[in-house]
């Protein structure tokens, strides 16, 4: 068995409770995006356009639609004899499962599993972005850079630095400082919660704050401060391109917009990075004679009568007659009835949308309107108009 | 179904679609946005849960290799059984007919344990489910069944079909072969069961005979010692058999019901996975009655058509009654009616393209 | 997404402990057996012979070694697009891990993983015998008996019949009683671990089980009784060939032994019936000037300069020179030094037995001699004699 | 290495080995007890990371084909990157040369993103780091990198090897192809690291003006305005080129240490999983001083000799110094001694055949 260069760590276990509804049942990593995707795609796939071919998913909660959906691994390119991709939920010892406490205790409990691929350098990724990005660039800086750990950095407004882990590094982009969300931001490089690290480092790291009954296990308050308080070699890479964290409604349903500009700020269709996808086999879309569809996208698999505008129809979406979606994300398998309005809203996925719902409001300072789990809400057959929130 | 093998005919296959399949063959034309016709089969075959299927290649079938792969698509990349390409053992000789074929590949029926076969061809649009066919031929303690359908499709001016003469009992009296059938006539669709073992005796006595036609050969030949009985296919099934009647079916799908029953009530058609975006729609562009597939990019106008995969209508392009296959560019101020496009054409801006009622077809990568 | 015939639930919880220093670090499955493969490519390539295509494997204790010696499942013809070999640790809910509190406790926790699947049938395996057996037939018996659950039976010698779980059944084999290894035994059916439901039926028992607070939650103690009691059609399939559990130390070896009988009781290379291994890629043997091996089943990547008889060496095994080595199985990766004597023993993976080491003995009354896992026991070198045991 | 594709040319192969390579090409054939020839090249490339291996075959190549499948066994069954079989695109014409067939599939590399190739034959076996070749390639800033050895074979009676002269500071100074070299003559061993780009240079610019020959016409011929560096090859190589190098390089791997380094010290060796059971000896088995591979059922006596995977020696058969290939059956009583059996041979019972210092060779599925 031969070792491996690199791998990938996967954090796949957030509840994604900024999501609300659309996270009931449903992982934050599992979550749809761009008509055709999942959240967890985008880091999946990065790594195989990377020449990564190990990547352990960490999981924590309902890790069974993961599960089904990683499956043996091969939409991404990661049904390897050796390597692949593992969804990894935390480990039963002796004396009962325990939950993973914080990031950086998820990867220590999965010490075994890394040291089984004797890796020289271990990714961290989180599952909860919207990126494209070569790691292997990163891996050549950080070997160019004799860096012990390297952190994904991205410029920030200034305005909004205040949100982000920053870092402030030196000339050459040695990080002298790690401050998470500073109150008056002395830099506007944040952290894009992707980190490269010697596994013989952080694993000594690990162990290290396992031990440690005051930290919180997490990669960003502990590992990382800790590493940079030992005056280790760690270096900020700055990436230029386009990433968004989807953690809460507005950004989630930010980003969809964001794919819908003429230049959109991220091409899901690049001939040389294709995002890949699990489930990706539906019939063609039909179109009918009184569709109207100007600035979206639709995947296959939709059947629209309706006038959509500015908006992401997923696949198996049904349309009815003389219902229109303008500024709107509706997610998998929603079957919307006849004269149905819906502005600046996410449905999500299995909903059923009566003829004649009004969801959603044209007001700019309107909030982002979600409808939730199918389970949670349900539509009553209606004659009458019905006025949702 | 454990104990069935599939095979796939391609060796009977005519080369009905002019310049469709100059450089293809039959079962490798793409059909229905984002299809080859081949995928019908096939996934007739997967619901079915036959997981041995064998395609007996004849001619042009690099396109059908490049399609299949290793049969990842259609989960029949398998060491135990899985899907096996055939291809004829000698490309220069005159193939004589599928018999020689299979005789040349008999070790393939020798080493399989399965005892039941189901051969089809490659090129129906059809959804048949073949655990119901091998149920009927069991239950009836056949020899062989045929299937057949009552003739519906356009009329045909070469004599291409088979007809059946069907006893009450169900058992095959008589085959017409090549025939150019009137409406309502019962018309085989070249797809059979039979028993493993007959299929080899059958093989191995023609071919020593001389003989090379299944259908001839090994079935009309044998209608009196034989228990050769039928099933009668009910279902959707357009009878393609010239660029007219390939252009009617595709277009028969733009039928919102027809497209439901058939795409989305009953089982999936595996095809190809290309990893492609959703279909993008510009602020300029204007679609009706169409099917649309992945990968597209669409700025301009297309109406009553069928648009596969990856393909670009510029804006101000006007797209009307046409098809237009896998990665076509139709550039701005472009206008398309009654137009087939084959793979990747390229066709520049400003031109006028109309083809009559036999839609114009224009071919593989051409740019017009 | 289509559903399935049937699938099969693959009990691999079991610690094994009879099996002693064999299984620390191991779950019983992943035991090795017959030099080649793990006791779980039994039932995984059983089921791959009979058309399952989707197996759960149920973990519970050191699921790691599993996990990767699974993986995407590939030897198995199991990586598949839909279903596949997939591996359960108990599920991890809101409020923590809990362990599998029982055989049917183990599936009932599974119920969404196969209804996912939204099976007929769901034949229930265990993962701690060895045989040969095409569940097809079973499957076709089953559906000709129009039976509800049909439990694999095997005839043992009257003098055995009360350590087995017996079936007293009518002349058509409908089952009548089911005794857990009685003291005065009315049949001589016992029970092979292999069971067949309709998967309605066994999930409705699975869910009244669960509520029942007196239930041990396992098949043969309460879920097979209920289903009698309640008068369900039940019915005895009966198997002829090999089979053996191999649970213990005595059967553990007697079942290698068994392999090695001019006609064997079990034929490991029936070209229609292959057993698929994981990790078989290893060099060819290298037998050397000086061995003699008689008796014996050898795996690739073993070098042996000794003599070998009426034995088993598992891949990796290095003889040295005037070792001796009768009537005992060797286990992968074990480097076995010059002079040395072994009888009648077991000896597990990535020992290494230093010169002149004495183990086991030749006495027809002794016990089957263990030594156990390379961690457990180290040898100090010596030119003395060393004498194990 | 990510940005490295590596090229298996077997379009330059020769027939040496008689017999053995009248039914499959060179790098299909049998070797060291259970691999092929191609299983080493395909090993190395495995070993450094490279996951876009292309393999460009020419006649014969079936048997490769088979042995190869999908790429699963070295891990190359990828949608990115992965396995591709190129075969040649006219297979009546004469094939002019490795440079034309690189030129018919010129479109992967023009779509390959990465950009260095690595090309080496399909039949030598070796390990070769091809990680530390190209990085001494980039090191040097070199065009073109060629490997060598210090010729050490059996020697040569057909001028079948091409000789370099190589400066002190390693460039290439001169090529002299097809020479018989003597002993510590430095002969390349075709293998070579390059630029994509300039390979496609060079492919297009060559075959415009009829020039076919990478060595002679890309390299060679550049020599004075590329510089072409050299990587001096130190490793295990024997030089295979008649049944009789081959029959000893075989015999060389009963020297226990070089099996240990070349099979357990350095990386594994992938091939062709078989799933067979491990070797079964019987009571009367007596085997010394051999390679046995797995599923064999050995009875007789074995000395000296490479038995390949799923032999069956009967009861009181003796085999010395000889290479039994997959699948052959040896009968009772039956004598064999410097011989060598293809595969599936099966020798009846009471025989005795015995070759002189070239081994006799028995054809593939003989029967004697």
């Amino acid at each position: 068995m031969k070792s491996k260069k690199w791998i990938a760590m996967l954090l796949a276990g957030g509840q994604g409770s900024r999501l609300g509804e659309l996270t009931t049942g449903l992982a934050k990593p599992a979550v749809p995006f761009g008509g055709k995707y999942r959240i967890i795609d985008f880091p999946l796939s990065n790594c195989t356009h990377s020449g990564i071919d190990t990547v352990g998913v960490l999981t924590q909660y309902q890790p069974l639609v993961l599960n089904h959906y990683v499956g043996n691994g091969r939409p991404w390119d990661l049904d390897r004899n050796f390597g692949g991709v593992s969804v990894l939920p935390p480990y039963q010892g002796k004396d009962g499962g325990e939950w993973y406490a914080g990031t950086a205790n998820a990867v220590y409990q999965n010490i075994q599993y890394i040291d089984h691929y004797d890796p020289e350098y271990v990714l961290v990724l989180s599952g909860d972005h919207i990126y494209k990005m070569d790691y292997s660039r990163m891996l050549k800086y950080h070997v160019e850079k004799k860096a012990q750990a390297t952190i994904a950095v991205i410029e920030v407004p200034w305005s909004e630095a205040s949100r982000f882990g920053l870092m402030n590094t030196d000339e050459e982009d040695k990080i002298s400082e790690f401050e998470e969300k500073p109150a008056k931001p002395k830099s506007n490089l944040a952290s894009m919660g992707v980190y490269l690290f010697d596994w013989k480092l952080l694993k000594q790291y690990l162990i290290e704050d396992e031990l440690d009954a005051f930290s919180t296990k997490d990669f960003g308050k502990d590992i990382i401060p800790k590493i940079l308080g030992d005056g280790k070699s760690l270096y900020a890479y700055r990436f230029e391109g386009y990433w968004k964290d989807v953690g809460t409604v507005e950004s989630l349903w930010g980003a969809h917009m964001d794919l819908l500009d003429d230049v959109p700020g991220f091409d899901l269709n690049d001939p040389h990075w294709k995002f890949y996808a699990g489930n990706a086999n539906h019939a063609p879309q039909y179109i009918s004679a009184e569709a109207n569809i100007t600035q979206s996208l639709v995947n296959e698999g939709c059947i629209v009568h309706g006038t959509i505008n500015h908006s992401i129809l997923s696949y198996n979406v049904h349309v009815g007659k003389n219902t229109i979606i303008k500024d709107s994300v509706i997610m998998p398998n929603v079957k919307i009835g006849n004269n149905v309005t819906i502005n600046n809203a996410i449905i999500a996925s299995d909903i059923c949308i009566e003829d004649y719902a009004e969801i959603g409001s044209t007001s700019p300072a309107a909030e982002i309107t979600v409808i939730g789990d199918a389970e949670n809400i349900s539509y009553v057959a209606t004659n009458e108009k019905s006025r949702i929130k | 179904m454990d104990n069935v093998i599939g095979v796939i005919n391609l060796v009977n296959e005519k080369q009905y679609l002019k310049e469709l399949t100059s450089h293809r063959c039959l079962s490798a034309v793409p059909f229905g946005g984002r299809y080859r016709l081949i995928d019908f089969t096939m996934s007739n075959f997967v619901h079915a849960d036959i997981t041995k299927v064998a395609v007996f290649t004849k001619e042009k079938y690099r396109s059908i290799m490049d399609h299949l792969g290793s049969g990842k698509e259609w989960d029949l990349d398998r060491r135990n059984g899985g899907l096996f390409i055939l291809p004829p053992t000698h490309p220069d000789e005159l193939i004589k007919g599928d018999l020689q074929q299979f005789h040349d590949h008999i070790e393939f029926f020798n080493r399989s344990p399965e005892d039941t076969v189901v051969i089809s061809p490659g090129h129906h649009v059809c959804k048949m489910d073949f655990q119901e066919i091998v149920d009927h031929h069991k239950d009836s303690c056949a020899d062989i069944t045929v299937v057949y359908k009552d003739f519906d499709g356009e009329s045909v001016d070469k004599p291409i079909y088979h007809k059946y003469s069907i006893q009450n009992d169900g058992r095959v009296k008589n085959i017409e072969l090549y025939t150019s059938p009137e409406q309502g006539d019962s018309v085989g669709l070249e797809t059979f069961v039979i028993k493993k073992d007959l299929l080899i005796e059958i093989i191995k006595t023609c071919c020593e005979n001389g003989e090379y036609d299944f259908l001839k050969d090994g079935v009309k030949a044998n209608l009196h010692h034989l228990k050769v009985n039928s099933y009668h296919y009910k279902g959707y099934f357009p009878f393609i058999h010239s660029i007219s009647s390939y252009y009617k079916s595709n277009m028969e799908f733009l039928n919102p019901e027809l497209a439901q029953t058939f795409f989305y009530d009953t089982w999936d058609i595996y095809t190809k996975i290309k990893h492609e975006a959703p279909v993008k729609y510009s602020i300029t562009s204007k679609v009706t009655n169409s099917l649309v597939a992945n990968g597209c990019d669409i700025e301009g106008t297309v109406e009553n058509s069928i648009i596969f995969r990856g393909v670009k209508i510029r804006k101000g392009a006007v797209v009307k009654n046409s098809i237009i296959m896998q990665k076509g560019e139709i550039h701005e101020g472009t206008y398309l009616e009654n137009v087939i496009t084959d793979k990747q054409v390229n066709i520049t801006s400003e031109q006028v393209v109309i083809g009559d009622s036999i839609p114009r077809i224009v071919k593989k990568a051409d740019v017009v």
